[in-house]
């Protein structure tokens, strides 16, 4: 193909521009583009608007650097390695960052209806609670929602015209500039295979305008079209393709590597305070590239976390990240 | 034959898990929270429930992890599942009504059930911003029955949370916010609410119709009165039945020997 | 396990009652669930209610022997091998069924949001056809819109209040009974792989309140499981299972047979008018069971259709049916 | 370089074909239906436009494959593709706006491109009940543009069609069923609309602005009043701009020889 889709870590990260919203393949500490979120935090990228399906690590790290303005999700932490996330709290407590919530099926099934070209998606999940406060429609209270990227409404209420379901909520679709995955495998020309779980990877991929893939190996994509039944993401639906062998890394890949747990226990630990967080982006971050921050972490590290062919997760692995 | 293990043998998160456990009946589908909840109910598919049917909220369908997954996104759910998808799928079979039974966790919950994760104090100006919703709202909006395991304090078993953040018995009415019963807002997605609080002093039930909370059981070592004093608001203490079943030994034995051996959700507090 | 899910084909259809709504797997002349349909004509059913995402050989199959009192669907015929459903049209002149009109995507939405538990979607499909045409409302003229099973309106305008993308269609969730699939493999607790094109059928088994699966072999469920992100199905969304090799015949299915077209193109022609159909019922569905009808096929037309391993169809069917 | 076939080389469906394969641009994404539209289509990606995309209904994304599928269902539909999928993705790929092209049928034709393949006659008393929509409307509606292949005779060029399956550059608003201008309906998924009818005796464009059908190209031996007569709505035959290009002879060789030497969708009418 003469029309190349590859491009460099860097590149991946130029795409994204002060201001871009953006979103995530993965699942809280699992498939997160860590190596792309690393080299925006290098990049020193500002006023990123994230919406997340649920937000984990890669939230955190961004966060804390001052790469975020809105965060519109449902979920932060890192599992049973930090059991919220302190930055966002830190940030939102200085009254740093706009936080706009909604459940998780909710932030699924808005990023489903923008998938399938719908403007919103209607749902009765959550009714009665506190997300649909309308004193609390935070992007409304910051004058933000024209209508053109940011829905004019939060939510709206209607009830079922046909069969008497009674009360149902409306929320917008989730309109996002670029989504960033990260996955085991990415043919030439793009097509996507996602082994295990694959999240909401299908929906965020098509929503988005642009979506990158960066994946722990680029294959020829004729291996991959050989069982067209086992790929997740089509050619066309990605702009940009990326090879980058452990990019996931602290948060796990599927048949790959498992969770750093350690790691992420230690940043989870050290980044309560902002000073703490520039000393761990510091040590882990500024300075390094993807090939030093692997050195840096080692050889005995990584091989402790590598996947088992046959189980898909490490054995060896200390769970609990002690 | 089932022998209990005597208070020696077993902690307190032993028997939040097994307490949780009971709560499973066998056939049910169960969606899956992180954490105790999910040994708990992998404590039932070893025990009482063999039949049932696991659903964890990341996208695994009918999951028969042969080790505990540190979480939903795991590697590990995914392994003897009859599929592994995604969230939609997870979602959709909820709303769909598929779901029996879910397990969650809260910061803070009110005589109705309504519970907090968002953040503690005004939601405009937070002392403290939580983890946030997650899928608690959406499992507890669509399941038959939640389960809520909680730490007991009194500052959590409030009069008023700060956020509600997952639907109880009665709740808010938008725009007004005004308290309604569940079954007035939810129509045909109205399956039932919050069917027990397993908190680390009690387990706690509702009544269906007036949504109120009540003192179902203590734990080994509390008394009613205790109980109502941990909590703000005026608990119904008139219903009690008497003490919480502590766990088996077999059990006991299930939860540190095969379902997590390497204490990630329940530590081993006594050696024997 | 001890509640094996197993039964025979003529309880399959057994399950089905007349009045039913049902609904097929499959797309057009692919993997419909025929076995089962040849046995509901054997058993008499009468009173149908086809609500199909598109319908194809069993729809002329069903409605030629008068089982079907409403079909509700887009599109209906054997693709190259017969033009148009001359059953339905006969039985449409003779307004012996009452047909409700809907465009493709809206009846797959109609589905999806069926199996997402959702009472409608909303689309922008279609807009300013005869589809929406107010006076075309079939089972609203036939007073059946009661809001139970059948929604109280075919569908309903609205705008969208959070972009302003404009007109919307909303459409009713489509409730039915019983979904009936044919695919490749079962496992023994009900685990579906499906390979090729799943077309609808993820979305009519979880839409269904019963799920009835044929499948070409039931196979260990242990098998299936070894490979969990290659299932279609999940054990909990599937009731019944029967194996029936061959059971979609005389429609395809990928990877195991073709299309029999010369019997789809046989069945076209001679079935234009009811006594043509007769014959051909008489010929081949009356009288016989599954194996019988296997025999009177015959070994060399079943061999010509298998489809060769590395391809997945048949090399060697002269496609046309001539 | 290109030669063109002489006329006793090609037959009708060659030169719709060849057409119908002109409208395709490198680099789309096209949606395929079922027949002569699929046999274009791999011609152009065999010629001009080889970095073009397929989309079959039934759900194969960006397929390839190496011999002619009998139905967008066809097991052939798969090999090759980039992805195996539903009629969930294939449509919501196309709403999302993802779809340049799409080629349909049509069984009657009015001169706003609304198109019918739904019955004739009164839909309530029908002479005829036709296949029905299928997807006709739904790929016409989200693609950028569409082409229509239709056999050409006075009774399908119709002043008013029986019913609108497909909807044109004017359509009926509802609930009144006035005619508008598509745009003023279809809002955020307006796109465009049908960009030709490749009918048996010429191509026919729309005016953007009017919605009116006009002759583009008559295909040899065919002539403007000839064609007009043809019509039963007064078709503007003011901007013809010559008569339609014939087939090439690498095109006829790759239809019959690599495409479809089956002859199950063209025939070869011309033996050589």
């Amino acid at each position: 193909m003469s029309n190349s889709k590859r491009i460099t870590l860097q590149q991946a990260a130029e795409i994204i521009k002060d201001g871009s919203s953006l979103t995530f393949s993965g699942f809280t500490i699992w498939r997160r583009p860590m190596a792309i979120v690393y080299e925006l935090i290098r990049q020193s990228r500002r006023g990123l608007h994230l919406i997340e399906v649920q937000g984990g690590s890669e939230t955190e790290f961004l966060v804390g650097a001052g790469c975020v303005d809105i965060w519109e999700s449902c979920w932060v932490g890192h599992e049973l390695y930090g059991k919220y996330g302190a930055n966002l709290s830190r940030k939102v407590a200085e009254k740093k960052i706009v936080v706009e919530d909604y459940s998780h099926a909710e932030m699924l099934f808005r990023f489903a209806a923008a998938a399938s070209g719908a403007p919103y998606a209607i749902t009765q999940t959550s009714l009665g609670t506190d997300i649909h406060n309308p004193e609390y429609d935070m992007l409304g209270r910051a004058g933000l929602r024209d209508g053109t990227r940011i829905a004019k409404h939060k939510y709206q209420f209607t009830e079922d015209p046909f069969y008497g379901a009674g009360s149902l909520v409306l929320v917008p679709a989730a309109k996002v500039d670029i989504a960033v995955l990260c996955v085991q495998q990415v043919g030439e020309e793009g097509t996507v295979r996602v082994n295990g779980q694959y999240y909401s990877d299908p929906e965020i991929a098509r929503a988005a305008d642009i979506t990158i893939v960066m994946a722990e190996e680029i294959v020829p994509e004729e291996y991959l079209r050989r069982n067209a039944d086992q790929n997740t993401i089509a050619t066309f639906e990605v702009d940009h393709i990326l090879e980058c062998p452990f990019g996931a890394h602290p948060t796990g890949m599927f048949g790959k590597y498992d969770v750093d747990g350690a790691f992420l226990k230690e940043f989870y630990t050290n980044t309560r305070t902002q000073e703490g967080y520039d000393a761990f982006a510091k040590e882990w971050i500024h300075g390094l590239d993807h090939i030093s921050y692997l050195e840096k972490l080692g050889w005995p590290r990584m091989l402790e976390l590598r996947a088992n062919t046959a189980m898909n997760y490490s054995p060896r692995e200390k769970k609990g990240g002690n | 034959m089932s022998v209990y293990a005597s208070p020696e043998e077993y902690g307190l998160a032993d028997l939040l898990c097994c307490a949780a456990s009971h709560e499973v009946l066998d056939n049910e589908i169960v969606f899956a929270g992180t954490g105790l909840p999910m040994v708990a109910i992998m404590l039932a598919q070893q025990t009482h429930a063999p039949n049932l049917k696991l659903i964890f909220e990341a996208g695994t369908l009918d999951g028969r992890p042969p080790e505990i997954p540190t979480s939903v996104g795991d590697a590990r759910c995914e392994m003897g599942a009859s599929r592994s998808s995604g969230l939609y799928d997870a979602f959709s079979i909820a709303q769909r009504g598929y779901v029996d039974l879910g397990f969650l966790g809260g910061a803070e919950v009110d005589r109705y059930g309504n519970v907090n994760t968002t953040c503690i104090g005004d939601y405009l100006n937070p002392e403290l911003r939580l983890t946030g919703s997650g899928g608690n709202p959406d499992i507890n909006s669509f399941a038959s029955r939640t389960v809520f395991i909680m730490v007991h304090e009194k500052r959590r078993f409030v009069e008023n949370v700060s956020y509600i953040t997952s639907p109880g018995w009665r709740v808010k009415k938008w725009p007004g916010g005004e308290f309604v019963h569940r079954r007035e807002l939810y129509g045909a997605a109205y399956r039932g609410g919050p069917s027990a609080i397993i908190s680390t002093l009690g387990v706690f039930r509702f009544d269906e119709q007036d949504g109120h909370m009540y003192l179902d059981t203590c734990h080994p070592g509390a008394t009613p009165d205790a109980i109502k004093t941990q909590c703000q608001f005026d608990l119904d203490i008139s219903r009690v039945k008497g003490e919480t079943p502590p766990p088996t030994t077999d059990e006991l034995r299930l939860v540190h020997e095969l379902l997590d051996p390497d204490e990630i959700f329940i530590p081993k507090t006594k050696k024997s």
